[in-house]
Protein backbone atom coordinates (compact mmCIF):
# COMPACT_ATOMS: atom_id res chain seq x y z
CA UNK A 1 0.00 0.00 0.00
CA UNK A 2 0.91 3.42 -1.08
CA UNK A 3 0.40 5.77 1.70
CA UNK A 4 1.13 10.14 1.50
CA UNK A 5 2.87 11.28 4.62
CA UNK A 6 3.39 14.48 6.28
CA UNK A 7 6.53 15.61 8.04
CA UNK A 8 7.16 18.59 10.80
CA UNK A 9 10.47 19.79 12.09
CA UNK A 10 13.84 17.22 11.89
CA UNK A 11 11.49 14.80 9.84
CA UNK A 12 10.79 17.13 7.01
CA UNK A 13 14.52 17.98 6.71
CA UNK A 14 15.19 14.27 6.39
CA UNK A 15 12.74 13.70 4.05
CA UNK A 16 13.88 16.93 2.18
CA UNK A 17 10.04 18.09 1.99
CA UNK A 18 7.19 17.91 4.03
CA UNK A 19 5.17 15.54 1.80
CA UNK A 20 5.98 12.28 0.54
CA UNK A 21 4.58 9.38 -0.55
CA UNK A 22 5.91 5.88 1.52
CA UNK A 23 5.28 2.32 -0.18
CA UNK A 24 4.73 0.19 2.89
CA UNK A 25 6.68 -2.75 2.42
CA UNK A 26 6.14 -4.80 5.44
CA UNK A 27 2.71 -4.67 6.22
CA UNK A 28 -0.35 -1.56 6.87
CA UNK A 29 0.58 -0.73 10.58
CA UNK A 30 1.87 2.01 12.33
CA UNK A 31 5.23 0.12 13.01
CA UNK A 32 5.53 -1.36 9.44
CA UNK A 33 5.55 2.66 8.27
CA UNK A 34 8.02 3.14 10.84
CA UNK A 35 10.32 0.42 10.62
CA UNK A 36 10.06 1.98 6.15
CA UNK A 37 11.01 4.70 7.42
CA UNK A 38 13.92 3.93 9.18
CA UNK A 39 15.08 1.60 6.68
CA UNK A 40 14.64 4.16 3.96
CA UNK A 41 15.96 6.99 5.75
CA UNK A 42 18.54 5.92 8.59
CA UNK A 43 18.64 9.35 10.10
CA UNK A 44 14.92 8.27 11.57
CA UNK A 45 17.00 5.81 13.52
CA UNK A 46 19.23 8.34 15.41
CA UNK A 47 15.98 10.28 16.76
CA UNK A 48 15.01 10.62 20.59
CA UNK A 49 11.75 9.11 19.48
CA UNK A 50 9.90 8.61 16.60
CA UNK A 51 5.57 9.27 16.72
CA UNK A 52 2.93 8.61 14.12
CA UNK A 53 -0.44 10.67 14.10
CA UNK A 54 -3.34 9.62 12.26
CA UNK A 55 -6.00 11.69 11.73
CA UNK A 56 -4.67 14.55 14.35
CA UNK A 57 -4.25 11.47 17.37
CA UNK A 58 -1.19 9.38 18.10
CA UNK A 59 -1.03 6.04 17.15
CA UNK A 60 0.41 3.17 19.07
CA UNK A 61 2.42 0.44 16.62
CA UNK A 62 -0.43 -2.07 15.95
CA UNK A 63 -3.10 0.54 14.09
CA UNK A 64 -3.55 -0.35 10.98
CA UNK A 65 -3.00 2.49 8.28
CA UNK A 66 -5.94 3.04 5.43
CA UNK A 67 -4.68 5.15 2.23
CA UNK A 68 -7.64 7.52 2.70
CA UNK A 69 -5.75 8.84 6.88
CA UNK A 70 -3.79 11.54 7.56
CA UNK A 71 -0.17 10.26 8.07
CA UNK A 72 1.95 12.49 9.98
CA UNK A 73 5.41 12.12 10.92
CA UNK A 74 6.04 13.52 14.90
CA UNK A 75 9.89 13.62 15.69
CA UNK A 76 10.51 14.74 19.37
CA UNK A 77 8.74 17.59 20.25
CA UNK A 78 10.03 20.74 21.89
CA UNK A 79 7.00 23.13 22.28
CA UNK A 80 7.05 25.85 25.54
CA UNK B 1 -13.68 27.90 30.26
CA UNK B 2 -10.94 26.67 28.40
CA UNK B 3 -9.19 29.10 25.73
CA UNK B 4 -6.63 27.78 23.66
CA UNK B 5 -4.38 29.63 21.08
CA UNK B 6 -2.00 28.97 18.22
CA UNK B 7 -0.82 32.25 16.33
CA UNK B 8 1.96 33.73 14.89
CA UNK B 9 1.69 37.05 16.53
CA UNK B 10 3.48 38.34 20.13
CA UNK B 11 1.43 36.66 23.27
CA UNK B 12 -0.09 39.06 25.59
CA UNK B 13 -0.01 38.39 29.39
CA UNK B 14 -2.54 40.57 30.12
CA UNK B 15 -4.77 38.93 27.92
CA UNK B 16 -4.05 35.43 29.40
CA UNK B 17 -4.16 36.79 32.76
CA UNK B 18 -7.63 38.45 32.16
CA UNK B 19 -8.90 35.60 30.65
CA UNK B 20 -8.70 33.22 33.57
CA UNK B 21 -9.14 35.63 36.54
CA UNK B 22 -12.39 34.47 37.66
CA UNK B 23 -14.53 35.89 40.83
CA UNK B 24 -14.78 32.08 42.09
CA UNK B 25 -11.30 31.51 42.22
CA UNK B 26 -8.26 33.64 44.53
CA UNK B 27 -5.56 33.07 42.60
CA UNK B 28 -3.91 32.92 38.87
CA UNK B 29 -0.66 31.25 38.02
CA UNK B 30 0.66 32.31 34.92
CA UNK B 31 3.80 30.32 33.72
CA UNK B 32 5.42 32.58 30.70
CA UNK B 33 8.21 30.66 28.74
CA UNK B 34 10.77 33.15 27.20
CA UNK B 35 13.28 32.72 24.71
CA UNK B 36 16.98 32.46 26.50
CA UNK B 37 19.60 34.04 24.84
CA UNK B 38 22.05 30.36 25.01
CA UNK B 39 21.93 26.97 25.43
CA UNK B 40 24.91 25.12 27.14
CA UNK B 41 26.42 28.23 26.87
CA UNK B 42 26.34 28.66 23.23
CA UNK B 43 24.94 32.08 22.31
CA UNK B 44 21.45 31.99 20.54
CA UNK B 45 20.33 34.28 17.85
CA UNK B 46 16.97 33.66 17.72
CA UNK B 47 13.97 31.29 17.46
CA UNK B 48 11.55 29.57 15.17
CA UNK B 49 8.48 27.36 16.48
CA UNK B 50 6.70 24.90 13.37
CA UNK B 51 3.15 23.26 14.28
CA UNK B 52 1.49 20.75 13.11
CA UNK B 53 -1.23 22.80 13.71
CA UNK B 54 -4.83 20.92 14.05
CA UNK B 55 -3.11 18.82 16.21
CA UNK B 56 -1.50 21.30 18.46
CA UNK B 57 -4.55 22.65 19.50
CA UNK B 58 -6.09 19.04 19.73
CA UNK B 59 -3.52 18.33 22.44
CA UNK B 60 -3.38 21.49 24.55
CA UNK B 61 -7.34 21.27 24.17
CA UNK B 62 -6.55 17.48 26.17
CA UNK B 63 -4.04 18.92 28.72
CA UNK B 64 -5.84 21.80 29.31
CA UNK B 65 -9.19 19.79 30.05
CA UNK B 66 -7.56 17.22 32.10
CA UNK B 67 -5.92 19.97 34.48
CA UNK B 68 -9.61 21.86 34.51
CA UNK B 69 -10.79 18.18 35.91
CA UNK B 70 -7.98 17.22 38.12
CA UNK B 71 -7.19 20.33 39.93
CA UNK B 72 -11.57 21.99 39.68
CA UNK B 73 -9.38 24.73 37.86
CA UNK B 74 -12.41 28.01 37.14
CA UNK B 75 -10.47 28.70 33.85
CA UNK B 76 -7.13 27.40 32.03
CA UNK B 77 -5.43 29.50 29.42
CA UNK B 78 -2.79 28.35 27.41
CA UNK B 79 -1.44 30.47 24.07
CA UNK B 80 1.24 29.58 22.16
CA UNK B 81 3.34 31.42 19.28
CA UNK B 82 4.50 30.44 15.93
CA UNK B 83 6.96 31.77 13.84
CA UNK B 84 10.18 33.75 14.55
CA UNK B 85 11.10 34.82 17.98
CA UNK B 86 13.82 36.61 19.25
CA UNK B 87 15.42 36.53 22.60
CA UNK B 88 12.93 37.36 25.80
CA UNK B 89 10.14 36.95 23.55
CA UNK B 90 7.19 35.36 24.57
CA UNK B 91 6.99 31.39 23.12
CA UNK B 92 4.15 30.38 25.83
CA UNK B 93 2.16 31.68 28.36
CA UNK B 94 -0.49 29.07 30.55
CA UNK B 95 -2.25 30.75 33.08
CA UNK B 96 -4.68 28.42 35.47
CA UNK B 97 -7.01 30.24 38.08
CA UNK B 98 -8.56 27.87 40.72
CA UNK B 99 -10.40 28.58 44.27
CA UNK B 100 -7.27 27.05 46.35
CA UNK B 101 -3.62 28.70 45.02
CA UNK B 102 -2.06 25.83 45.67
CA UNK B 103 -3.99 23.69 42.64
CA UNK B 104 -3.09 26.62 40.42
CA UNK B 105 0.59 25.90 41.09
CA UNK B 106 0.21 22.48 40.49
CA UNK B 107 -2.02 22.93 37.82
CA UNK B 108 0.29 25.10 35.64
CA UNK B 109 3.01 23.02 36.20
CA UNK B 110 1.83 20.21 35.00
CA UNK B 111 0.37 21.98 32.07
CA UNK B 112 3.75 23.14 30.75
CA UNK B 113 5.34 19.66 31.82
CA UNK B 114 2.96 17.95 29.85
CA UNK B 115 2.63 20.34 26.90
CA UNK B 116 6.90 19.95 25.98
CA UNK B 117 6.42 16.40 26.12
CA UNK B 118 2.90 15.87 23.81
CA UNK B 119 2.24 18.48 21.78
CA UNK B 120 3.39 18.86 18.33
CA UNK B 121 5.50 22.00 18.34
CA UNK B 122 9.04 21.89 17.37
CA UNK B 123 12.01 24.50 18.24
CA UNK B 124 14.63 25.38 15.91
CA UNK B 125 17.72 27.22 17.53
CA UNK B 126 19.48 29.70 15.81
CA UNK B 127 23.06 29.91 16.60
CA UNK B 128 26.03 32.04 15.00
CA UNK B 129 27.38 29.25 12.83
CA UNK B 130 23.90 27.48 12.56
CA UNK B 131 20.59 25.64 13.64
CA UNK B 132 19.45 22.80 15.18
CA UNK B 133 16.11 21.11 15.94
CA UNK B 134 15.78 21.32 19.70
CA UNK B 135 15.81 17.74 21.54
CA UNK B 136 15.51 15.98 18.65
CA UNK B 137 18.80 13.27 19.22
CA UNK B 138 19.30 11.80 22.70
CA UNK C 1 17.18 42.09 40.31
CA UNK C 2 14.27 42.49 42.72
CA UNK C 3 11.39 44.61 42.81
CA UNK C 4 9.13 45.80 45.50
CA UNK C 5 6.02 47.70 45.51
CA UNK C 6 3.29 48.53 47.51
CA UNK C 7 0.96 50.97 46.41
CA UNK C 8 -2.70 52.60 46.25
CA UNK C 9 -3.11 52.05 42.64
CA UNK C 10 -4.54 49.21 40.37
CA UNK C 11 -1.60 46.37 39.64
CA UNK C 12 -0.51 45.48 36.24
CA UNK C 13 0.32 42.03 35.13
CA UNK C 14 2.22 42.90 32.11
CA UNK C 15 4.32 45.07 34.10
CA UNK C 16 5.29 42.89 36.47
CA UNK C 17 5.72 40.32 33.93
CA UNK C 18 7.66 42.85 32.35
CA UNK C 19 9.94 43.28 35.14
CA UNK C 20 10.89 39.94 35.54
CA UNK C 21 11.65 38.64 32.11
CA UNK C 22 15.26 38.16 31.44
CA UNK C 23 17.33 37.20 28.68
CA UNK C 24 19.13 34.41 31.14
CA UNK C 25 15.45 32.97 32.10
CA UNK C 26 13.47 30.67 29.90
CA UNK C 27 10.44 30.62 32.38
CA UNK C 28 8.92 33.06 34.82
CA UNK C 29 6.16 32.11 36.61
CA UNK C 30 3.49 34.86 37.80
CA UNK C 31 0.92 34.69 41.23
CA UNK C 32 -1.63 36.54 40.61
CA UNK C 33 -4.23 36.87 44.05
CA UNK C 34 -7.58 38.29 42.91
CA UNK C 35 -10.25 39.13 45.69
CA UNK C 36 -12.53 36.37 45.91
CA UNK C 37 -16.75 36.81 45.73
CA UNK C 38 -17.35 34.71 48.53
CA UNK C 39 -15.69 33.42 51.92
CA UNK C 40 -17.08 30.34 53.00
CA UNK C 41 -20.08 30.74 51.22
CA UNK C 42 -20.56 34.15 52.40
CA UNK C 43 -20.90 37.15 49.77
CA UNK C 44 -17.88 39.54 49.88
CA UNK C 45 -19.10 43.03 48.19
CA UNK C 46 -15.37 44.72 48.51
CA UNK C 47 -11.99 44.59 50.24
CA UNK C 48 -9.92 46.87 52.10
CA UNK C 49 -6.02 46.23 52.78
CA UNK C 50 -4.21 48.30 55.22
CA UNK C 51 -0.43 48.08 55.84
CA UNK C 52 2.33 49.43 58.00
CA UNK C 53 4.05 50.43 54.77
CA UNK C 54 7.81 50.99 55.67
CA UNK C 55 8.17 47.27 57.30
CA UNK C 56 5.52 45.41 54.52
CA UNK C 57 8.37 46.91 52.04
CA UNK C 58 10.92 45.42 53.97
CA UNK C 59 9.51 42.21 54.72
CA UNK C 60 8.13 42.00 51.10
CA UNK C 61 11.99 42.75 50.04
CA UNK C 62 13.09 39.67 52.51
CA UNK C 63 11.51 36.98 50.91
CA UNK C 64 12.44 38.37 47.71
CA UNK C 65 16.08 38.03 48.34
CA UNK C 66 15.49 34.44 50.13
CA UNK C 67 13.60 33.53 46.92
CA UNK C 68 16.67 34.89 44.54
CA UNK C 69 19.09 33.36 46.60
CA UNK C 70 17.59 29.85 47.58
CA UNK C 71 16.95 29.31 43.99
CA UNK C 72 19.08 31.43 41.56
CA UNK C 73 16.00 33.84 40.25
CA UNK C 74 17.31 36.34 38.07
CA UNK C 75 14.22 38.67 39.04
CA UNK C 76 11.75 38.93 42.04
CA UNK C 77 9.10 41.17 41.73
CA UNK C 78 6.12 41.84 44.70
CA UNK C 79 3.68 44.16 44.25
CA UNK C 80 0.94 44.50 46.38
CA UNK C 81 -2.31 46.48 46.47
CA UNK C 82 -3.76 48.56 49.27
CA UNK C 83 -6.97 50.33 49.97
CA UNK C 84 -10.53 49.24 48.29
CA UNK C 85 -10.70 46.35 46.16
CA UNK C 86 -13.73 45.20 44.31
CA UNK C 87 -14.42 41.63 43.23
CA UNK C 88 -11.89 40.22 40.97
CA UNK C 89 -9.11 43.14 41.38
CA UNK C 90 -5.80 42.61 41.77
CA UNK C 91 -4.12 41.94 45.55
CA UNK C 92 -1.09 40.68 45.17
CA UNK C 93 1.26 39.97 42.05
CA UNK C 94 4.77 38.19 42.45
CA UNK C 95 6.92 37.09 39.47
CA UNK C 96 9.93 35.32 39.67
CA UNK C 97 12.10 34.44 36.62
CA UNK C 98 14.68 31.61 36.86
CA UNK C 99 16.76 29.58 34.17
CA UNK C 100 15.15 26.73 34.81
CA UNK C 101 11.67 26.94 35.03
CA UNK C 102 10.85 24.40 38.01
CA UNK C 103 13.01 26.55 40.34
CA UNK C 104 10.24 29.51 39.36
CA UNK C 105 7.05 27.36 40.22
CA UNK C 106 9.01 26.96 43.44
CA UNK C 107 10.23 30.16 44.18
CA UNK C 108 6.82 31.93 43.72
CA UNK C 109 4.66 29.60 45.53
CA UNK C 110 7.52 30.45 48.32
CA UNK C 111 7.30 33.67 48.27
CA UNK C 112 3.18 33.89 48.35
CA UNK C 113 3.10 31.56 51.30
CA UNK C 114 5.67 33.44 53.32
CA UNK C 115 3.93 36.87 52.37
CA UNK C 116 0.71 35.49 53.95
CA UNK C 117 2.63 34.62 57.10
CA UNK C 118 5.23 37.87 57.59
CA UNK C 119 4.17 40.95 55.56
CA UNK C 120 2.00 43.57 58.14
CA UNK C 121 -0.58 43.82 55.83
CA UNK C 122 -4.49 43.45 56.62
CA UNK C 123 -7.30 42.30 54.72
CA UNK C 124 -11.05 43.14 56.17
CA UNK C 125 -13.61 41.47 54.59
CA UNK C 126 -16.76 43.23 53.68
CA UNK C 127 -20.35 41.46 53.50
CA UNK C 128 -23.79 42.97 52.70
CA UNK C 129 -24.33 42.72 56.92
CA UNK C 130 -20.86 43.63 58.57
CA UNK C 131 -17.26 43.20 57.65
CA UNK C 132 -14.64 41.21 59.97
CA UNK C 133 -10.79 41.53 59.57
CA UNK C 134 -9.50 38.27 57.93
CA UNK C 135 -7.78 35.74 60.24
CA UNK C 136 -8.13 37.84 62.95
CA UNK C 137 -9.15 35.22 65.45
CA UNK C 138 -8.39 31.16 65.92
CA UNK D 1 7.99 52.97 81.59
CA UNK D 2 5.53 54.79 79.43
CA UNK D 3 5.49 54.25 75.73
CA UNK D 4 4.06 54.86 72.85
CA UNK D 5 2.47 52.61 70.38
CA UNK D 6 0.70 51.95 66.79
CA UNK D 7 -2.13 49.51 65.81
CA UNK D 8 -2.78 48.43 62.82
CA UNK D 9 -6.14 46.23 61.97
CA UNK D 10 -8.46 44.80 64.40
CA UNK D 11 -5.83 45.85 66.94
CA UNK D 12 -6.41 49.78 65.94
CA UNK D 13 -10.12 48.52 67.11
CA UNK D 14 -9.90 46.92 69.96
CA UNK D 15 -7.38 50.02 71.11
CA UNK D 16 -10.07 52.61 69.60
CA UNK D 17 -7.08 54.33 67.72
CA UNK D 18 -4.33 54.00 65.57
CA UNK D 19 -1.67 55.34 68.94
CA UNK D 20 -1.75 54.57 72.04
CA UNK D 21 0.14 55.41 75.18
CA UNK D 22 0.81 52.37 77.09
CA UNK D 23 2.11 51.91 80.59
CA UNK D 24 4.41 49.24 81.18
CA UNK D 25 3.79 47.94 84.73
CA UNK D 26 5.24 44.63 84.19
CA UNK D 27 8.92 44.79 83.08
CA UNK D 28 10.13 46.96 79.78
CA UNK D 29 10.58 43.84 77.34
CA UNK D 30 8.05 42.86 74.83
CA UNK D 31 6.60 40.00 76.93
CA UNK D 32 5.57 42.64 79.31
CA UNK D 33 4.18 44.81 77.11
CA UNK D 34 1.88 41.89 75.41
CA UNK D 35 1.11 40.99 79.03
CA UNK D 36 0.20 44.92 79.86
CA UNK D 37 -1.93 44.42 76.29
CA UNK D 38 -4.03 41.74 77.15
CA UNK D 39 -4.61 42.28 81.27
CA UNK D 40 -5.84 45.85 79.80
CA UNK D 41 -7.68 45.10 76.60
CA UNK D 42 -8.48 41.53 76.71
CA UNK D 43 -9.43 41.46 73.12
CA UNK D 44 -6.04 40.88 72.53
CA UNK D 45 -5.96 37.45 73.85
CA UNK D 46 -8.80 36.32 71.91
CA UNK D 47 -6.50 37.02 68.69
CA UNK D 48 -4.90 33.81 66.85
CA UNK D 49 -1.32 35.46 67.32
CA UNK D 50 -0.21 38.90 68.87
CA UNK D 51 3.61 39.79 67.82
CA UNK D 52 5.23 43.13 67.95
CA UNK D 53 7.71 44.09 65.87
CA UNK D 54 10.00 47.52 67.21
CA UNK D 55 12.30 49.76 64.71
CA UNK D 56 10.34 47.68 61.46
CA UNK D 57 11.43 44.33 62.78
CA UNK D 58 9.89 41.47 64.76
CA UNK D 59 10.88 40.42 68.12
CA UNK D 60 10.95 37.93 70.50
CA UNK D 61 9.47 38.10 73.85
CA UNK D 62 12.82 39.27 75.74
CA UNK D 63 13.63 42.47 73.41
CA UNK D 64 14.07 45.30 75.89
CA UNK D 65 12.04 48.41 74.70
CA UNK D 66 13.17 52.00 74.73
CA UNK D 67 11.37 55.03 75.18
CA UNK D 68 12.16 56.26 71.99
CA UNK D 69 11.84 53.15 69.89
CA UNK D 70 8.79 52.58 67.42
CA UNK D 71 6.43 49.97 68.83
CA UNK D 72 3.91 48.62 66.74
CA UNK D 73 1.03 45.67 67.33
CA UNK D 74 0.81 43.32 64.57
CA UNK D 75 -1.82 41.12 64.67
CA UNK D 76 -2.58 38.34 62.57
CA UNK D 77 -1.54 39.96 58.92
CA UNK D 78 -3.64 38.45 56.04
CA UNK D 79 -1.87 40.26 53.02
CA UNK D 80 -2.11 38.47 49.36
Amino acid sequence: MKINILAFGIAKDILDGQTKEIELSHGNDVKSLKQTLCDTFPEFSKLRSLSIAVNEEYRNDDYELKESDEVVIIPPVSGG
Amino acid sequence: MINIELKDEPLSVEECNDLAVSPTAGGTVVFVGTVRDQTKGKKVTHLEFEAYKPMAISEMRKIAEQAAEKWQAAHVVIHHRVGKLDITDIAVIIAVATPHRKAAFEACEYCIDTLKETVPIWKKEFFEDGAVWVAAHP
